[in-house]
């Protein structure tokens, strides 16, 4: 039988090359024609403790992915102890012999191997993915193909493991009959890299950051391709500084962003504040993890979200948005670096884990990303004044050098001009004109997808960034109901939402305890009829989550 | 050149402020008629307290900042922008307590940047609590009974930073402080001058100062000497001005940089995204 | 014809005493057995510019200051311009003869008299009190003896300036016929004062903070009172500083306070939700001013509502309640540190400039506060886990040093006795047991005082924080208005405000240009048939705001 | 004493911070023995990174906290309760990035606590990046063309801020760096303890301190020569390890809270709160 969704997990050490097998399997099925997700699990540790990567894929779009598996390989005893009861009917546990010896399932000697060809314990890992693709019968030759593309270093080794694997395995080999297609559907990237991708498509020019889990891969991929994308990467000494930088580096005209998760955003507060005084554009990635405080670093949740929508004392307009999967990551991201460059705000890209480190198949179009400019003065340079009031509340911008005047930005209470004020009139007056740009960024987001419906039903599971994802996969598998996704947070577009809801029973899906979503529909006025809450660290599991939509709409 | 804006001055009559501000005044004066600067090219930046009104007060390109953070401000212009020369005024609570890895940082990196700090040895817009540098026994409001902490001696910080250009000036010698001023900004990489300013209100230093500081360059004292940089920098019984210690090193712009501009992007990232995404 | 409720104004520039006339002025209308709020204004310099201080005072309690005076001393001409329209009928104004020529009101030649005697400019402040004494027509020996009780310094010299006064305005001596009482109707203090009195009658062990206006009087004050009090107060490097060693000093059992206002209590967010994680006891006083960003520094306003409510990424109980006046500030203070302690929490007392800065006639009774201790552990040692699961959520506390077991507090998710987790149970685990103490604070707070009423009326003006004053003063000229103050702001009283509302029409006043209040009203199901909203750094004035109310419940 | 706990120990097979860890119990144990400190009293708290799992791996009084403010943690609890002996163990990032502040101010007002620096060059928990004191040319994830900074000097910064005790260890060199633990605790005020501790994942620099160190005690270094621990501070061609500098001053505690004992407290406030009322 040809068998579409299929799903591996490979376990293991930290260190034994987990990870990169799952990458690897996700690149053999995207090149088999196959969509991919993957999701690595990972705790806060370098080596040791347990890593394990979960590759779902199908010739149509996975969302998310799978907790029960089709095949899962076990390169040391811990893994066969969590994931052997997530093996489904009829799929192949695959698993060390060195280390464990097992009644139902294929042992492979694999340390054995690994030493009989002088190899390292992180080709333990080499061969999970051979078995991987004996079982679903990938000709040795194609296998080979991937096997030069991604193992550069110790090549010969690697395909010569794959080769015992094949032997061990041949009565095994095909096991799983593949649905395939001619053309790839896709590239394979995580959210992370589309987030990066779709600033820089918008015209990042500065990314500032301090390394912190699940955002460091922002820096991480930047400070890599910043040669080729022509920009500034720079990783200062704490998220105070980076901030800061990034508000200068704004001033003076470039394209900036941050990024973190809570903790290090946390620091960031008083200059976030600072930007919407100063009216200094500012993209912030707020990558979120299961809080509080340091919480559980490597996993996934979204508990950040009322932290994010009120970060800054006192009052002023910022976007907020969420999304869900690797294109609308890249396209959001391109957009809210649009966005705070024309309206001169901070603008905040929430995300979570789920989407910033789990690879997607992608399609995206650079091109198709347009740069706006910020509004530019061309008046008489001897009357500027860069809070100068306007009916949209937008000041026209100056980037020094500039002969003839002067730009002064604050982080006062401030006249037209820049310089610090204290009079009452005044106050009012720019607090109005910071204001009016609240109005006309409501008035921008009527020609935004700042609310996705999916698919058709009478029952609105109602979500927001990765969790989407979840949903997504889960309603494939329960009737009359759709998807409701909310991008922008804030301003909140309650009118798209009105219209996507349409009078629907609304069921909220979130990962948080105390419903923070929930809270913000329900505070927006929108009834809930019922909601889903996850806080475990984990993103939902799709049948389990089908399992849950199925008993909230009975 | 006119440097002034409308802004009512509200420092305290007889503030060391006015000296410090007329004296920077006086410098990029001079240093634009000479030719070796240009007023548009500049941007300052300052912290919170008497001292960030400076801004306010200079028609120049400004950012009005936050307290302890100009120095990361004007270093992110640089970085955006490394033809803008970029001056922070912070003062000692400011830089010294609030902002202090920032200077540290500064240094270590070789930023392109001035810092001058308005070294009153106390916080005068919060109403005279003692900062980093003020003396033990220093009463202030948050001290009533005297600060039972050592003053921090930050020119020794900022040597054992890495400061390429490391002085102190005197409000007190208008002349010689407009000489290190100048110094400063034509200085490539980070140069740090503490200026020592009498608050008359919350710390009046003026005759302590005046009495006991001597200038580093009437005395024969070399700034390429490290070491003597070093011994000068922890003397106290007379206080020394002037420039204690200048080395040129490759600053940071110049190397994170190389010929980028990144605030004057000119070719479309477009092409150069789908060549990544094709690998993969 | 005898007057009752009477307002001064004294303007100067900065330097010239005007804030200590203003006090002297409020201790001697108190010691006439009047009630007195004074409020001072000051921008943000230390000399020059213009300063002034209202004091309002009547026989029975007066809740806020007016604008429009009785008397008003002008001690420069700057003054005359500000504030001669606000002089009511029939009142008088003084003002500094040197320096300016009026023809209705009394010109003392100031600077003169002060050269003369060789005094000071402060003095030009001593002039102004006596003014008022002698139009008031305060015995001269009655005056005598305020002056040496507060003039300690120069009494000499100001006595005889007092005397020149009296002298000069002999024909306006009694012009204002005040009502009296035989007693002081109460002490004057500050909100600040009475909030740091209130912590410290809870037995506040450690204070700790970064001055920021207007939070730095607590820090002043606690200071010079630290050795009667017998309190540590500490001033370190940096608002990140002081919450971590706030963190540090509670966890070894010291009951222990922060405090600052809006841009400084921004670098303290990663450490609430530290506070939050660790279940560490943490008090903060949160003094707002207007925003955003450095903004205003030495006004008033209420734009830090969303802010308090919800810093500190990830989910966790905490607490946020907001006083009116002195009396109130005192009582929930001190409940608020007793809180914290009960329930292992962090709180925040939000205020603002009007109430923290200003001077009112308070009645508080130490003896009347009890120290609440917190739930301490007694069982046996070796079984002692600092999280352990309990009920109510609520872990018995130890505090080092004790023989037999260890205490570990913990920023990571963390098991019973505080080792780092990552498991999903687990953390699902410690997040519901830090969230049942959410159940139990609400359950506590029906036995406090969450919403307060003033008065009677089919229609309700629905406040928190010091707007609550200008409304009690307000409401005494509206017909038919009751003042309900919502005193806890998280968690969120609902209960209490259904039955303190119990169907009346609601409005909201409120200092803030985006309706923070009336927005959380709404989220929490609560009709607003109409708003009073102003931001001009100004707290409202009683007849002003009496105006809008009426022309809202019209 | 037992000093283990149940946690399951996930640092890298080689890492130096399993000696570090166990010269940590070792000069706990031996201090003990002799009498000269007793576990209970004392409490220990981290920063984030892989040192920081050391707090998790010590069965002690202990508060596990954020990225680089574990020795402002342990002053507040010595503020609170000056009974108690406090050390922070704290990453190079973490001390040296995150926290430089609170470093540099410990030493200022001579807190009476320990500062143990896992001085690996690199952070290691979130996989690689530079940090204040990786060398320059260093690649990591965030520098993957090499560091452009200066390395940070973090023996000089805290002598230059007034440290009291400042020393180097080397988890190669076991006995000596217990050696150093033990002198630490014992001192009175801010004892800093940089320790080389090297990454085998990301930083394996073993054979570099094991050829180039060498141990002061052995070459007669006087700790009380305040320009000799400079001067060490200084040495890059071999590298020092020993008490650098070691002198006595009153400590910050001392100072603040002569006989109090906030954490102990005893009669009820509201006797001095009515008479300070009564005055107004
Ligand atoms: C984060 C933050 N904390 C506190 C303050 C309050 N504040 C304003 S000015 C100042 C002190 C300034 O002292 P200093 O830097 O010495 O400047 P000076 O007024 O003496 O020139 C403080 C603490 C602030 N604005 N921001
Ligand atoms: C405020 C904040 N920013 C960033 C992080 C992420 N983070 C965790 S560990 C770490 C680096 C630790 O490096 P180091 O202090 O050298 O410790 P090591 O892992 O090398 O022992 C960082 C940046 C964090 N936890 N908190
Ligand atoms: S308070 Fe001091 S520093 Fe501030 S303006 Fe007055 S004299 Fe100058
Ligand atoms: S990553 Fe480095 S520091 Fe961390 S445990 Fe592994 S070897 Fe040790
Ligand atoms: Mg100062
Ligand atoms: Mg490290």
């Amino acid at each position: 039988m040809v068998q579409d969704l299929l799903t591996v997990i490979v376990g293991g050490e930290a260190g034994h090359g987990v990870k990169k097998s799952g990458n690897v399997i996700s690149i053999l099925m995207n090149e088999l024609g196959r969509y991919v997700f993957e999701m690595d699990d990972y705790p806060s540790l370098i080596r040791g403790g347990h890593n394990f990567s979960v590759v779902s894929s199908s010739t149509s779009p996975v969302y998310s992915h799978y907790m029960s598996a089709d095949i899962i390989v076990c390169l040391d005893k811990r893994s066969v102890d969590m994931h052997k009861d997530r093996l489904k009917d009829g799929g192949s546990l695959v698993y060390n012999a060195d280390t464990v010896t097992l009644d139902p399932g294929t042992g492979l000697p694999m340390k054995t191997w690994i030493k009989d060809i002088k190899g390292i314990p992180l080709m333990a890992g080499t061969i999970g993915v051979a078995a991987v693709s004996a079982l679903c019968g990938v000709e040795f030759s194609f296998l080979e193909r991937i096997f030069k593309a991604n193992y550069p270093r110790g090549l010969e080794a690697n395909v010569e493991l794959a080769r015992m694997v094949y032997e061990r395995m041949k009565d095994d080999e095909g096991k799983f009959e593949l649905a395939t297609a001619e053309t790839r559907p896709g590239h394979l990237l995580a959210g992370n890299e589309a987030i990066a991708l779709g600033a820089a498509a918008a015209g990042l020019d500065v990314y500032i950051a301090y390394p912190m889990t699940p955002a460091s891969s922002v820096l991480h991929y930047l400070a890599d391709l910043s040669k080729k994308l022509g920009m500034a990467v720079v990783h200062p000494e704490t998220e105070i500084a980076v901030i800061n930088m990034a508000l200068g580096s704004a001033y003076a005209g470039a394209r900036t962003a941050v990024g973190s998760s809570g903790g290090g955003f946390a620091l960031m507060h008083e200059a976030f504040s600072l930007a919407g005084m100063s009216e200094t554009p500012l993209m912030v990635i707020l990558a979120s993890r299961p809080g509080p405080s340091t919480g559980v670093p490597t996993y996934t949740c979204q508990g950040d979200l009322d932290f994010a929508l009120n970060v800054g004392h006192g009052e002023f307009p910022r976007i907020v948005l969420s999304p869900s999967g690797t294109n609308q990551a890249f396209e959001k991201a391109a957009e809210l670096l649009n966005l705070v460059w024309k309206f001169q705000v901070p603008g905040i890209l929430l995300t979570e884990k789920h989407l910033g480190e789990s690879w997607m198949t992608t399609s995206i179009d650079p091109e198709s990303v347009e740069i706006t400019e910020p509004s530019l003065y061309d008046g008489p340079l001897e009357q500027y004044g860069r809070y100068e009031k306007t009916d949209s509340g937008i000041s026209p911008m100056l980037f020094p050098p500039v002969k003839g005047t002067v730009v002064k930005a604050s982080s006062y209470e401030h006249d037209q001009k820049g310089i610090t004020t204290e009079e009452a009139e005044k106050v009012v007056e720019m607090q109005e004109k910071r204001y009016r740009k609240e109005k006309a960024i409501r008035e921008e987001m009527r020609n935004l997808l700042t609310v996705a419906t999916y698919g058709e039903g009478s029952k609105s599971l109602v979500t927001y960034g990765s969790t989407t994802l979840s949903a997504l996969e889960a309603v494939k598998n329960v009737d009359d109901v759709r998807v409701v996704q909310v991008i922008f947070l804030r301003p909140f577009p309650d009118w798209a939402l009105q219209e996507a809801l349409s009078g629907s029973d609304v069921i909220v899906a979130e990962l948080s305890i105390s419903g923070q979503f929930e809270n913000l529909l329900r505070s927006k006025g929108f009834d809930v009829s019922a909601h889903i809450r996850q806080y475990d660290g984990r993103a939902f599991d799709p049948p389990e989550l089908a399992a849950r939509i199925r008993e909230a709409t009975q | 050149m006119n440097l002034e804006t409308y802004a009512e001055n509200t420092w305290c009559k007889g503030c060391g402020n006015f000296g410090l501000l007329n004296s920077f005044k006086d410098a990029v004066n001079e240093l634009v008629e000479e030719g070796a600067l240009k007023a548009e090219n500049m941007v300052i930046s300052s912290g919170i307290g008497c001292h960030g009104k400076t801004v306010d007060y200079l028609n120049l390109n400004s950012f009005y900042s936050l307290h302890g953070r100009a120095i990361s401000c004007v270093s992110g212009m640089k970085i955006a922008n490394p033809n803008l020369t970029v001056v922070a005024f912070q003062g000692d609570g400011d830089a010294f307590g609030e902002g202090i890895a920032h200077v540290i940082f500064s240094a270590k990196r070789n930023m392109d940047a001035m810092l001058l700090v308005h070294d009153n040895m106390v916080y005068g817009l919060t109403t005279g609590q003692f900062t980093p540098t003020s003396d033990k026994g220093f009463k202030g409001k948050s001290t009533p009974r005297g600060s039972i902490e050592e003053p921090m001696n930050p020119l020794a910080l900022v040597l054992a930073s890495g400061g390429t250009f490391v002085a102190r000036g005197f409000v007190g010698k208008r002349k010689h402080l407009v000489g290190l001023f100048k110094k400063a900004l034509l200085h490539k990489g980070f140069s740090f001058v503490n200026v020592l300013q009498p608050c008359v209100t919350f710390n009046n230093t003026y005759s302590h100062f005046r009495e006991n500081t001597y200038i580093l360059e009437d005395e024969g004292h070399d700034p390429a000497d490290f070491q003597a940089a070093w011994d000068k920098a922890l003397e106290t019984e007379r206080i020394p001005i002037g420039l204690f210690y200048q080395v040129e090193k490759p600053t940071f712009t110049d190397l994170l940089l190389e010929d980028l501009v990144p605030a004057e992007r000119r070719k479309p990232p477009s092409t150069a995204i789908s060549e990544i995404i094709s690998e993969r």
